[in-house]
């Protein structure tokens, strides 16, 4: 279902950020990417959604490919895929719900369905009474579960999720975990980058690793980079 | 459909003060350049009243029959450029001369017999009153016998023929800067405004909408400040002509489809600015970030960390 | 201090595209303003001019002697307003008479003897060119014995002279206009740009910077601007005059004082707009973020979550 | 040295933020403070550098006090103060070298040393070879990076950190303890948000725990929120 070739990319003409990467997603798995800060682990995923192309190779997504994708297609791509960025990327104009049931209002949904879609998606995450706040008015950890509900809310095929637990307390983190994971039963795929590893070894799933853009084994990195847990 | 013109509207309230700056940057451009647009107008017109008094005497030699006038009158009348003829007798013109002189010349008293002759007053349509055309016209006259002479103020044609070739000159010069001004202005406030929500276009495009629906409510917005901007400049155009022409007779207003067009100025400045800005803007956001457009790339040589 | 201005400097590079727009707004509207006063000094000059020709005669009795006559001139050269006097005999007054008829009139023939008085012509100073000053002149010369009649183009000056007004309350409306609008334009596009940068004035204030430390960069920045949008207008000015003067003659430029003060109403444009637009941008900030201002806290009622 | 006195913060006239906070920090203690996502920890933290005042109540910081001080002493105050903001609050527009040296050019401290204590702080965040990098070229973890390099700088009396270590990795986040210990051991005083429970149990220091905007005891929130770890 999503497929890099031998993708590589380069920043600034110099900058290795994907050394060569192989890598096959299926429908339905749960991913996880693993690897230090500046590993390259954002850049691979927001090839997935082609907001950056490779310099090299070729990455295929849902039937798109990056050598021939219009620009006019990408929108449609994106909107079969959930991404929970980073750093959030809330529209810091509206209020929480009309930052959900935004990426609804793109497709071209029912208004009485984007209603009901966007409030369970609150309630899902815990955010209900926080639905007339505009993110300013937002603790980091409320801000990123609003953009888990809006990731969530389209019922994509792909769910990327960019360290979804980094603002979040640990009662938090496992509701957002079981959260995935019933996303995940329902037939979405899923690749969530994280520092936590504790959880990856609390569930089940395949564990991407990645060292200065390479694919490496994960764990490599479990044993040198954080010895104690292993 | 419906949620692009939601968005239109709530863009409207919500950035309040940049729609205001928007519109008030817009009527501004539109009420100036309504002004100068004005100012030709009751210019033409001043020229106009001025080329109306453009006439030209044919004075007569003494002794004339009533038949030689008569034709000397029709033969005139065929001339290229003459729309009207009208004879003066010496008599008449001794009047109207003492009219004229009435108050207080000491000229008056000075004359024994009439020595004002008859004359034909020809009026010359509209687009041959130039000085060539007036000399061309005269020069044809003269050669009809029973002319004396001829005055068509020369002189003064000349002058005025000057000062219309240099007002027109000013105000295409002043057109000019006027309109490059105007676009000037009202498209960079529009790019400054569009730019200023720089990261919600990104995030729009990052979440699937498509270009239409990111870029519609920003053009309908370009279009409604345009709209807004030069109704209100009208408005002021309107009542400040009116106070003027309070002050100053003869002064007129921009007729009805001169204002139409002023409006329909505006909405285009702000379709037009809008339209361009937040395209470049989606451009730009998705150049910085490929380096290499879609479809465009090319081999770089690999090296490492 | 080195570091701030270390700011303005990169600031003003860095932000090309927003530092090419204010110059160029900046330079748009003093160059508009430029225009206008251009067009106001051109206005009074050519005022003057029409002024200068404004003059009285007065027309004397026939058969004064010499004595007569020196002691009339005498006479009017003391009355308020009067600022020289020069006799003009009959016989030159007659040979004047003949030059301007010259050509073509039939009228020079008519004369058996000469009808013209002597007279004596005064020069009003500039001042005094009113119609009011002018009638109170006239009617204390009338006094005088010897004097026969006075012209001094009375209907022809009320007409200049409301010209003159007219000119004089379109000049104004129009000046009142365009410094509003260059002020607005300009003002509100040094805040579009400040405000595109208000998260970085935040973080700033967060970090420890003082107020001025934040402000200054911005306020040189808009010092600069201002400058070089005035310097470039003033340039474009004066190549548009020195084209246009090849067309027109006795075009005036904006004398060199003129020009100092549009580069430095230009630099407090963009001084003003800038410290308006920082200052209004930092209290926004905190205000948003305190809903209370320092040391004006009251007590909330109570209530829980 | 600093002081909460019976703080209450309403956000909106109706929100508790802070609920009755009575909190003293001495010279040179390390303090983690611990809660939920939403709890009021960044509206705690935001007090002592004065970018929110109190509804009720006055705290004190450095002598200065929140009824008492003028707008002229706030910049004085925060220039003692290092700030790690939850959300990184970098300059967009300069690159990571100007970001950190900027915290000492407010000061007016020389050019010389300046430039020696930056990069300074940016070895010992290990970002010097990123120091002619803008923010939007650098990874999240990287980012954060450089918001803890520009704290340290400026030798702060106190160091708020809310949540340093969100989006770094376990051996970057062992690093980043092991850099606000020894400046603790220089004699700042450090408070510090963080949802990584695991990190405190490894470490001395005074655990402040809230709940609600209340101040709780913190080992109620390690067994009810965290029950798994205890
Ligand atoms: N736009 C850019 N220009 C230049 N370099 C970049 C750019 N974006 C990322 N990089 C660099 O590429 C490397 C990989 O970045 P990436 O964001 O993929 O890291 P990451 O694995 O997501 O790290 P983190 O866990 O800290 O988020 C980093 O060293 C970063 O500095
Ligand atoms: N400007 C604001 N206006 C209204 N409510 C706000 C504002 N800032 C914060 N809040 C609310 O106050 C509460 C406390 O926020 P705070 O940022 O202090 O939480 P936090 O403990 O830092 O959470 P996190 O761990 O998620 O960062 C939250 O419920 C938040 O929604
Ligand atoms: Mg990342
Ligand atoms: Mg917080």
């Amino acid at each position: 279902m999503i497929n890099f070739k031998n993708v590589y990319k380069y920043y600034k003409k110099d900058w290795v950020a994907l050394n060569n990467v192989n890598l096959s997603i299926e429908k339905g798995q749960f991913n996880y990417l693993i690897g230090r800060s500046g590993a390259g682990k954002s850049t691979l995923m927001k090839m997935i959604y082609m907001e950056l192309f490779p310099t090299e190779g070729e990455i295929e997504v849902a039937g798109y490919n990056t050598k021939s994708i219009k620009q006019n297609e990408i929108p449609m791509l994106r909107r079969k895929i959930g991404v929970i960025f980073q750093d959030f990327k809330l529209l810091k104009d509206r209020n929480v719900y009309d930052n959900v049931a935004f990426a609804l209002q793109v497709t071209g949904e029912k208004y009485s369905n984007i209603r009901k879609k966007t409030l369970e998606a609150l309630a899902a995450v815990k955010m209900s009474h926080k639905r007339n706040s505009f993110p300013y008015q937002l603790s980091g950890g409320e801000q990123q579960k609003v953009a888990i509900a809006r990731a969530i809310i389209k019922e994509p095929f792909i769910l990327i999720a960019d360290e979804p637990t980094g603002n979040v307390d640990p009662e938090g983190t496992r509701d957002i975990l079981e959260l995935l994971f019933e996303i995940n039963t329902r037939g979405t795929a899923i690749l969530m980058a994280t520092h936590d590893y504790s959880l990856i070894k609390k569930s089940v799933g395949k564990v991407i690793g990645l060292r200065d853009g390479k694919l490496v084994n994960p764990d490599d990195i479990f044993k040198m980079e954080f010895g104690g847990q292993q | 459909m419906i949620y692009i013109i939601q968005e239109a509207v709530k863009g409207f309230f919500k950035n309040k003060s940049m729609s205001f700056i928007t519109i008030g940057i817009i009527t501004i451009s539109i009420f100036i350049f309504g002004l100068f647009i004005a100012g030709t107008a009751n210019m033409l017109n001043v020229i106009k009243l001025a080329e109306d008094r453009i006439e030209m005497i044919v004075y007569l030699k003494d002794n004339l029959k009533a038949e030689e006038i008569k034709l000397l009158d029709e033969q005139i009348a065929t001339i290229l450029g003459v729309q009207q003829t009208e004879f003066v007798s010496k008599e008449q013109a001794l009047e109207n001369f003492k009219k004229e002189m009435s108050e207080n010349s000491p000229l008056l008293s000075a004359f024994e017999s009439n020595p004002l002759p008859a004359s034909i007053k020809v009026t010359v349509s509209m687009a041959y009153k130039t000085p060539e055309y007036l000399r061309e016209i005269s020069e044809k006259i003269k050669l009809f016998s029973g002319v004396e002479d001829i005055d068509y103020g020369s002189e003064w044609i000349d002058d005025l023929d000057r000062i219309i070739k240099i007002l027109f000159f000013i105000d295409i010069i002043l057109g000019i800067i006027i309109t490059l001004s105007s676009v000037f202005v009202v498209f960079n406030t529009i790019r400054l405004t569009v730019y200023a929500r720089r990261e919600q276009i990104d995030i729009m495009d990052l979440v699937g909408a498509t270009e239409t629906y990111i870029e519609l409510p920003y053009i309908i917005e370009g279009i409604v400040h345009g709209l807004f901007g030069s109704l209100i400049s009208t408005a002021l155009l309107y009542s400040l002509f009116s106070f003027i022409s309070t002050k100053i007779p003869n002064v007129i207003f921009l007729n009805s489809s001169l204002t139409v067009f002023m409006v329909f100025f505006g909405m285009i400045l702000g379709f037009t600015g809008s339209f361009m800005s937040v395209k470049q803007c989606m451009n730009e956001i998705r150049e910085v970030k490929r380096l290499e457009p879609v479809g465009k790339r090319k081999t770089l040589p690999r090296s490492v960390k």
